[in-house]
C-alpha cells in the first residue's frame, strides 16, 4: 500500500554463523536505514533448494516489495521467480547470477575459486603442489561451482598441482580433521588442503598442529571466523579467503532500492574477497571488529 | 446431550489426536497474522505436505506393520535422479516414471529381503541402504542437480488445478483415500495391523506375514520414489539430495498421527494430519515473523506441546 | 481369630464394567482360602488390587494388615508388606537368564552388587527342589509355558511371603507338577503362610483350600469351610445353574480315515542331535476325538506344531490328509488342508492384544469372507457377534480390546476363531486351559457338536479327567515317543499315567 | 577339541558379533595399504570412536532398557556451548564443565518426565528436544563458534598420555569398564535389563522402574554433554553443530554391537566394538584411497555386510 514501508524478503540457506551472520546484520543495518521492513528468511535443514523454493513462496504470499533468493538451483527457482517477477517483485539474487534476477551481488563463485587457486599458489610456493578440497557436502551447490573453478584455475597457474580428492565434512571440525588425516596417511606428498567450509579449515587446521606440520602442509581457510584468524596466527593455517559478507547484506538492500527507485544499477556487482596472512590477522580483526581469543 | 456425545465421540477417536494442538496454533496465527489463513498460503502449506504425505501413506502401513525404514529420502532423491535421466536420454515422461517407480521398488525388493527374509534390523539396515544409494547417486550425477525437462512433465508437479489447487495435493488426496480405505476396509489392511500386532499369532492364522511385510517396503520405496519424480517435476530440477533428511520428520508425522513406533495401530487419516501440521508449524513460524534463530526451539516445543495435548485429551476423553 | 488381611468394600471400575463391586473378605494366618467363580467375575482384578498393581487411588475400597488400614500405592508396598503375588498371565523377560528371572528385583548380593555364585546356588536349590531339568543360566526363551509356570511360582515362594497370593497356577501345569506346588502350598501354610488361591479347578479345592469363596458378577456370593460344602453347591453358585453332566460326550459316529502321520521325528529346538519327537505315527478318523496326554516336555506341542506346519526346520515324516499326502509348509498350507489349530500359548501366538474381539475372532477365517479383497463390516459383525454369542464371550461388546477381558474370555475368543474357519480336523493344544467349569462343560459340548458334524479332534490335554471323559481313543507321548494308545473302556487315568511315565 | 569349543564359545558370544566383519575388512585395508596400521593411524581411530563411545555407553543402557533418544546429538552440542560460555565469562575449567554437565542433566531430566512420567512416545519427544536444543543455542550463540579457551582447558582434548594416546581415549576407556560393570555386575544395570525385557513384569517385580528410567535419560545427555565438552577442548572451539546427525550413527553403532532396539539385551563391549567398526570403516575408506563419490555406497554396503555376517556368525554358532 502507498505510505507503507517496503517489505523485504532475504530468504537465505541459514541463520547464524560466521558467513551468514554477518551477511544478517549487513541486511538488517540497511533495512533500518532506509526504513524498510526486513525480514530474513532461512530453511531448517541446509542446502534444501526445495525449502529456499517454498520460503520464496511464502515470501511473495506475504506480498514481498523486494525478494533476496540465492539461486542455488536455476531451475529450481525459475518458476518461483517467474511469479514474483510477475508480480512486480525486485529480485535481487545474492551469491549466485540468474536470468530471472533484476541483478545480483556477492562473491562471484567462479572469482572466489580463482582466488583460493591464487591464495593457495602463493602460499605453497615452488614446491609441488598436491592438493585436497573440502567441502560442507557434496551435494552444495554453490560450493560445487566454487570448487570448480579453484581446479581450473590451479590448472592454469601450476598445470604441475595434483588434486586428490574433493572431501565432504558436514560442517563438522572432527569429521574434517579424521578425514584430513586419513587422506594424509594414504598419501603422504598432500602437503595441502583448501576449503570451502568453514569448519573444514578448523579440522585441517587442528591436524596440521598435531601432526606438528606447520610449514609442511599448507591449509587455505575460508571466512574471517575468530577461530580460523586464529589458526592463522597460530600458524597452522596459512591464509584465508574472507568474502565481504556484512557489506554484501548491506549492498543488496541498496542496490533493490535503487531498482525499485528506478535509478541506475549495474547487473553483475561482486562484493570481492580478500586474502589474510598472518601479518594482516590483527589489522583485519580490529578492523571488522572481530575479538580474537588467546 | 447428544451433540456432547458426538463430541466426545470426535475427540476419542485416535486419528484426530492432532486436531486440538492444530487449531490452538491457527488460532494463534490467525491472530497475529490473519494472512496466514489467504487462500493462496494454505494452498502452499498443503502442496509441502502433500510430498511428504505421499510417503507417510505406505510409511503408516510400515509402522503399523511394525517395520521402520530410514532409507525412504534417499528413495526420494534415487527417484527424481532416476526419471531425469530417462528423461535426459530422451524417453517419453511415462517411461521415464515408470522407471523411476521401478528403481524404487527394487530398492524396497532389497530393503524387504534382507530385513523380513533374512532378519537384519531394519534400523541399520535402512540405514546402509541409505548410504549406499546416496552413493549410487553422487557416482551417477557426481552431485549436481539434473535439469531441463520438457513441460509435459514439468506440468506434472507445477500444474494447478483450476489455477489454484496443485497437483500434487490431488495426487495425495487420491492415495491418501486408497490408503485409508485399504487400511480400514480391506482383508490386506487388516491383515498389516495383525502383523504388526503380534506377528506370530497372524502366521498361525494363515497370512502370508512375510510377503505382506516385503510388499509393504516395496510400496514404501516405491511411493518415495514417486514423491522425488513430482518434486524434480515440481522444480523443474533433481536434485541429489532432494529427499535427505525426510525420513526422521515423515516418521514424526506418521507418529504424530497416532501410529504406534511398535506396531499394530495406525491410521490414515491421522498421518495427513500429522503431515498438515509439521508443515503448519513451519509455514506459521515465518508468517508469525519469527526470528529465524528462535525458529528451531518455537519448532520443537510445538511438537512437545502437541503430543502433549494428544495424551491429555485422550485421556479426559475416557481412552486408554 | 484375627485376619491377617482383610479387604473392606472394595470396587473397581473399568470403562463400561464394573469389575469389583463392594467386595470385601478377610484371611487368616496359616490357612489356604480358595476363590473361583465365572470366567470375568473379578477373581484377578480382585488379586491385582491386593498385590498393589492397581494402585490405591484406582480403586474404592480398604486394605487392613494385621488390623492396620495399610495404602497399596504401588508393587513395593505391597511387597513390603509380605505379599507375593503368582500372576494369570505372567510375562517373563525372554533374553534373560532363568537365575535372573526368578530373583528379579531381588537379586543377592550387597551395595548394589550382584553375588553372582550366590544366584546360581539358590537358583540351583530351587531348580532341584521342583525337579526342573533346566540350568540356571540357562535363557528362559526356549521354555516351555509349564516351565514359565513353575518358574514365576517359585520366584513368589524364594521370596519367603507372609501372604501368598496365586492366580490359576495351575492351570498351565501337568498333573506332576501341580502336584509338587500343592505339596508346596501345604508346607507354606503350615508354616504360617496365608494363601489366597484361585482356581477352575474344583478337585484342587477339595484337595489342600480351609474355605473357598466363589464370585460372581464382580460380587462375593459366597464363603464356605470347604468341608461343609458340595461340589455341586458350589458350581452352581458359580455359574448360577445346575451342571448335569460336566463332560456331555454323544455317541460318536467314526468314520474314515482322515489324517494319517507316519514316522514324524522332530528336532529339538536347542539340543542339537536330539528329537524332541521321535518317529511318531497315528492316524486320525472322521468324527474322533483323538487325546493325546503326557507329561510336560514330553513333546505333544510340538507334534502338533509339526503337523500345522508352525515348526518345519528338520522335521521328517510322511502326512496323508484326506487320502491325498500333503507336504505342509507353513501354517497356510494346513489351513487350505482343512486343518486348524488352537495354541496352548494363547498370548503369544493365540491373540493380537491391540485388536478388538471381532478383529481377532475373525482372523483366521478372513478368507472365506463374502467379498474378494474387501472387507464387509455387516457381515464381518455379525459372524463375530454370533460367535461371541454361541461361546458366551463375557464383554462389553464384541469391539472391546482383547487384553481388556478376562483370561478364560480371551480363551474363547481364540476357540472362537477356529471355529469360525470351519477346519475339518481342529488341534486343540490344552482346550480349557483357564476355563471354567460353566463355559468347559460349553465347550465339550462344542466339541460334540464338532465331531458329530463330522469334524475330526485332535486334542492335548493335562487335564486328565477331561483327556479321559473326551477322548474316543488315546495317545501318550513320554520323551518324544509314543509309549500307549488306549481306545473306549482302556482309557483310564491310571493306564494312561502308566505309559506317560513309561521310559 | 578343547580349543575349538572354546573358539565356538567365543564366537557365540553376541557382544562378539562384530569382530568377524572386521577383521575382514582389517585384512582388506592392509592388503590395499598397509600403512593403516600405523599406530599414529589406529590411535586416531580410537580416539574418533572415543567421542562417540561415551555417548554409546548410556545409550546401551537405554536402548537396552527399551528406551531411545534422538536428542543426544543436540546435547552433545549444547555441552560445548555451555561450557565454553562459561569460560570465556572467566570461570574455572572445572566449573564450567560442572556447568555443562548441568545442563545436560536439565535436558535429561526434561526427556525423562515426558517420556516416562507423561508418557510421550520417545521418537517425537527427543525430537522436539533435538529443535528446542538446536533453537537455544542458535539463539545464544547466533550459530557462531565460540573460541579462545585457556591451554588448561584445551589440554583435556587434546592432551596424549606418553605423547601418544589422547585422553579421551583414556576417559572412554575409564567409562567403558565402569559402564560394563555397572552393566554385568550390579543390581542396577540387571534392573535396567529387566525394565527393558519386561517392563511390566519388572515393575511387578518391585523395581522402581520409573526412577531406573528417568536416571538413565539423564545420564545419557550428561554423558552427550560431556562428549561436547571434550571436542570443544580437543578443537579449541565450541561448534554449535558439533553433534548434529550424531544421534543415527550413535544408535547404529550400538545396534550393531548387538543391543536390541526393543530392550532387553545389549552389552558395553559390543557398543564399543561398533564405535570403532564404524571409525575404522570411515578411516579406511579414505586410507585406501576410495574417492569421496564411491564412500557412502561402500560404506552402506560394509555396514549391511557386517551384520549379515553377524547373523549367519551366530546362526553358524547354533544360537537362535
Ligand atoms: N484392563 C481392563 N480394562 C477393562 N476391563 C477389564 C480390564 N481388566 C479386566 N477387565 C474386565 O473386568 C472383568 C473381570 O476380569 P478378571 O480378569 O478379574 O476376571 P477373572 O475372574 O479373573 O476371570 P478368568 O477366570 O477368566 O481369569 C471382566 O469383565 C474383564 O473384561
Ligand atoms: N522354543 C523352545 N526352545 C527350546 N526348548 C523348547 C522350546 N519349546 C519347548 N522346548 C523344550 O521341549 C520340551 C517339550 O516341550 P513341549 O511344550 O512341547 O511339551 P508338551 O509335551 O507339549 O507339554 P505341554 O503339556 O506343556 O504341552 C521341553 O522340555 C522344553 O524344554
Ligand atoms: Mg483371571
Ligand atoms: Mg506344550
Amino acid at each position: 500500500a502507498e505510505g507503507a514501508p517496503l517489505k523485504v524478503y532475504a530468504v537465505s540457506v541459514m541463520s547464524g554463523g560466521a558467513a551468514w551472520g554477518q551477511y544478517e546484520v549487513g541486511f538488517n543495518k540497511a533495512c533500518e536505514e532506509l526504513g524498510y521492513e526486513g525480514h530474513y528468511l532461512a530453511p531448517q535443514s541446509f542446502n534444501s533448494a526445495a525449502e529456499l523454493v517454498n520460503l520464496t513462496e511464502t515470501a511473495i504470499t506475504n506480498e514481498a516489495d523486494i525478494i533476496l533468493p540465492v539461486v542455488v538451483d536455476a531451475e529450481a527457482f525459475a518458476d518461483v521467480l517467474t511469479r514474483a517477477k510477475e508480480a512486480g517483485i525486485v529480485l535481487v539474487g545474492i551469491q549466485a547470477p540468474d536470468d530471472h534476477l533484476d541483478a545480483y551481488i556477492g562473491t562471484d563463485p567462479t572469482n572466489l575459486g580463482n582466488a583460493i587457486a591464487e591464495a593457495l599458489v602463493a602460499s605453497v610456493g615452488d614446491g609441488p603442489i598436491k592438493v585436497a578440497t573440502m567441502q560442507t557436502s557434496l551435494t552444495a551447490g554453490i560450493q560445487q561451482v566454487q570448487c570448480d573453478a579453484f581446479v581450473a584455475k590451479l590448472a592454469q597457474l601450476r598445470p604441475d598441482a595434483v588434486v586428490i580428492d574433493r572431501l565432504e565434512c558436514n560442517s563438522n571440525a572432527a569429521i574434517a580433521a579424521d578425514k584430513i588425516s586419513a587422506l594424509y596417511l594414504a598419501n603422504p606428498d598432500c602437503n595441502a588442503m583448501i576449503s570451502l567450509d568453514s569448519y573444514a579449515g578448523l579440522g585441517a587446521a587442528s591436524f596440521v598442529e598435531e601432526k606438528g606440520l606447520q610449514g609442511q602442509f599448507h591449509v587455505i581457510g575460508i571466512d574471517d571466523a575468530a577461530e580460523i584468524l586464529m589458526c592463522i596466527k597460530n600458524k597452522t593455517m596459512d591464509c584465508t579467503v574472507a568474502q565481504m559478507w556484512y557489506d554484501m547484506g548491506y549492498k543488496s538492500v541498496y542496490l533493490a532500492k535503487a531498482i525499485h527507485d528506478g535509478e541506475a544499477f549495474e547487473y553483475a556487482n561482486d562484493s570481492g574477497s580478500s586474502i589474510i596472512y598472518a601479518a594482516d590477522v590483527d589489522a583485519w580483526a580490529a578492523q571488522n571488529g572481530i575479538t580474537l581469543g588467546e | 446431550m447428544k451433540t456432547r456425545d458426538f463430541a466426545r465421540n470426535l475427540l476419542a477417536r485416535n486419528e484426530l489426536g492432532t486436531i486440538m494442538p492444530m487449531a490452538l496454533l491457527l488460532i494463534v496465527v490467525g491472530f497475529v497474522n490473519p494472512s496466514f489463513f489467504a487462500a493462496n498460503n494454505i494452498l502452499d502449506i498443503l502442496r509441502t505436505a502433500s510430498f511428504a504425505f505421499i510417503i507417510a501413506v505406505p510409511i503408516t502401513f510400515l509402522m503399523a506393520g511394525g517395520g521402520m525404514d530410514l532409507s525412504i529420502g534417499a528413495a526420494t532423491s534415487l527417484g527424481g535422479v532416476i526419471c531425469a535421466f530417462a528423461l535426459k536420454a530422451g524417453m517419453p515422461v511415462a517411461v521415464a516414471i515408470l522407471l523411476a517407480l521401478l528403481g524404487g521398488a527394487m530398492v524396497g525388493v532389497f530393503n524387504g529381503l534382507i530385513i523380513v527374509k533374512f532378519a537384519l534390523p531394519a534400523f541399520i539396515a535402512t540405514l546402509g541402504v541409505q548410504y549406499a544409494i546416496n552413493g549410487i547417486i553422487a557416482i551417477t550425477t557426481k552431485n549436481l542437480a539434473i535439469s531441463g525437462f520438457s513441460s509435459a512433465f514439468k506440468v506434472l508437479g507445477q500444474g494447478k488445478l483450476f489455477g489454484a489447487v496443485a497437483y500434487p495435493v490431488l495426487y495425495a488426496l487420491v492415495i491418501g483415500i486408497a490408503g485409508h480405505i485399504m487400511l480400514t476396509r480391506t482383508k490386506y489392511g487388516r491383515s498389516v495391523l495383525a502383523i504388526g500386532g503380534n506377528a506370530e499369532t497372524a502366521y498361525l492364522s494363515g497370512i502370508n506375514v512375510r510377503g505382506k511385510q516385503i510388499s509393504i517396503y516395496i510400496a514404501t520405496s516405491v511411493f518415495a520414489a514417486l514423491s522425488g519424480v513430482l518434486q524434480a517435476a515440481r522444480f523443474a530440477s533433481a536434485q541429489p539430495a532432494a529427499g535427505s533428511g525426510t525420513e526422521l520428520t515423515i516418521m514424526a508425522s506418521v507418529i504424530i498421527g497416532g501410529t504406534s513406533m511398535f506396531g499394530g495401530t495406525g491410521t490414515v487419516l491421522g498421518s495427513a494430519l500429522g503431515c498438515v501440521l509439521l508443515a503448519t508449524i513451519t509455514n506459521a513460524l515465518i508468517v508469525m515473523n519469527v526470528s529465524t534463530f528462535w525458529q528451531n526451539l518455537i519448532f520443537g516445543v510445538i511438537l512437545i506441546a502437541a503430543i502433549f495435548i494428544d495424551k491429555y485429551r485422550r485421556r479426559a476423553s475416557g481412552g486408554e | 481369630m484375627d485376619y491377617i488381611l482383610e479387604m473392606r468394600h472394595v470396587t473397581k471400575r473399568f470403562p463400561g464394567v464394573v469389575a469389583l463391586n463392594d467386595v470385601s473378605i478377610g484371611l487368616h494366618k496359616g490357612e489356604i482360602l480358595a476363590i473361583c467363580g465365572e470366567n470375568g467375575a473379578g477373581k484377578s482384578t480382585l488379586m491385582k488390587v491386593l498385590s498393589g498393581s492397581y494402585a490405591s487411588h484406582e480403586y474404592e475400597g480398604e486394605i487392613w494388615i494385621d488390623g492396620q488400614k495399610a495404602d497399596f500405592t504401588s508393587v513395593a508396598v505391597a511387597e513390603h508388606h509380605g505379599i507375593e503375588m503368582v500372576y494369570q498371565e505372567m510375562n517373563m523377560m525372554l533374553d534373560a537368564s532363568v537365575a535372573e528371572n526368578i530373583f528379579v528385583g531381588h537379586l543377592p548380593g550387597k551395595l548394589g552388587w550382584v553375588d553372582y555364585p550366590r544366584l546360581y546356588a539358590d537358583t540351583q536349590q530351587i531348580l532341584d527342589e521342583i525337579g526342573l531339568p533346566i540350568k540356571p543360566r540357562e535363557k528362559v526363551r526356549g521354555l516351555n509355558s509349564g516351565q514359565l509356570q513353575m518358574l514365576s511360582i517359585m520366584r513368589a515362594i524364594s521370596r519367603k511371603p507372609r501372604i501368598m497370593v496365586l492366580d490359576e497356577p495351575t492351570s498351565a501345569l501337568t498333573d506332576q507338577e501341580t502336584d509338587l506346588l500343592m505339596s508346596h502350598m501345604v508346607r507354606l501354610r503350615d508354616s504360617g503362610v496365608a494363601i489366597l488361591f484361585i482356581t477352575h479347578k474344583l478337585e484342587e479345592i477339595y484337595r489342600i483350600a480351609d474355605r473357598v469363596a466363589v464370585m460372581r458378577d464382580g460380587q462375593m456370593v459366597s464363603l464356605h469351610q470347604v468341608k461343609e460344602v458340595e461340589k455341586r453347591q458350589l458350581v452352581e453358585e458359580m455359574v448360577g445353574r445346575k451342571i448335569e453332566n460336566l463332560y456331555p460326550k454323544n455317541q460318536p459316529q467314526i468314520g474314515e480315515e482322515v489324517l494319517k502321520v507316519e514316522h514324524l521325528s522332530v528336532p529339538h529346538p536347542t539340543v542339537k542331535g536330539r528329537n524332541i519327537v521321535e518317529d511318531v505315527s497315528f492316524s486320525l478318523r472322521k468324527g474322533e476325538i483323538l487325546g493325546i496326554g503326557g507329561l510336560v516336555g514330553a513333546g505333544r506341542s510340538e507334534t502338533l506344531g509339526a503337523i500345522f506346519g508352525q515348526i518345519t526346520g528338520g522335521v521328517k515324516g510322511k502326512l496323508t490328509v484326506f487320502g491325498r499326502e500333503a507336504h505342509i509348509g507353513c501354517p497356510r498350507d494346513a489351513i487350505r488342508a482343512g486343518i486348524g489349530f488352537v495354541t496352548e500359548e494363547r498370548k503369544k501366538s493365540g491373540f493380537v492384544w491391540v485388536l478388538s474381539i471381532r478383529e481377532n475372532i475373525t482372523l483366521a477365517s478372513l478368507s472365506h469372507m463374502p467379498k474378494r479383497y474387501i472387507i464387509d463390516r455387516k457381515a464381518e459383525r455379525v459372524r463375530a457377534q454370533a460367535m461371541s454369542d454361541r461361546l458366551r464371550i463375557k464383554a462389553p461388546s464384541i469391539e472391546t480390546r482383547i487384553v481388556n477381558l478376562s483370561g478364560g474370555n480371551q480363551q474363547k475368543v481364540v476357540l472362537g476363531k477356529w471355529l469360525l474357519e470351519e477346519p475339518r480336523i481342529l488341534l486343540i493344544d490344552e482346550p480349557t486351559k483357564g476355563i471354567d467349569v460353566g463355559a468347559k462343560a460349553e465347550i465339550y459340548t462344542i466339541m460334540s457338536e464338532l465331531t458329530r458334524a463330522g469334524i475330526s479332534i485332535i486334542m492335548v490335554s493335562s487335564d486328565m479327567p477331561e483327556l479321559v471323559s473326551m477322548s474316543d481313543r488315546c495317545l501318550v507321548l513320554s520323551n518324544g515317543r509314543l509309549t500307549g494308545t488306549f481306545e473306549g473302556e482302556q482309557i483310564t487315568q491310571a493306564n494312561v499315567m502308566r505309559a506317560a511315565i513309561a521310559q
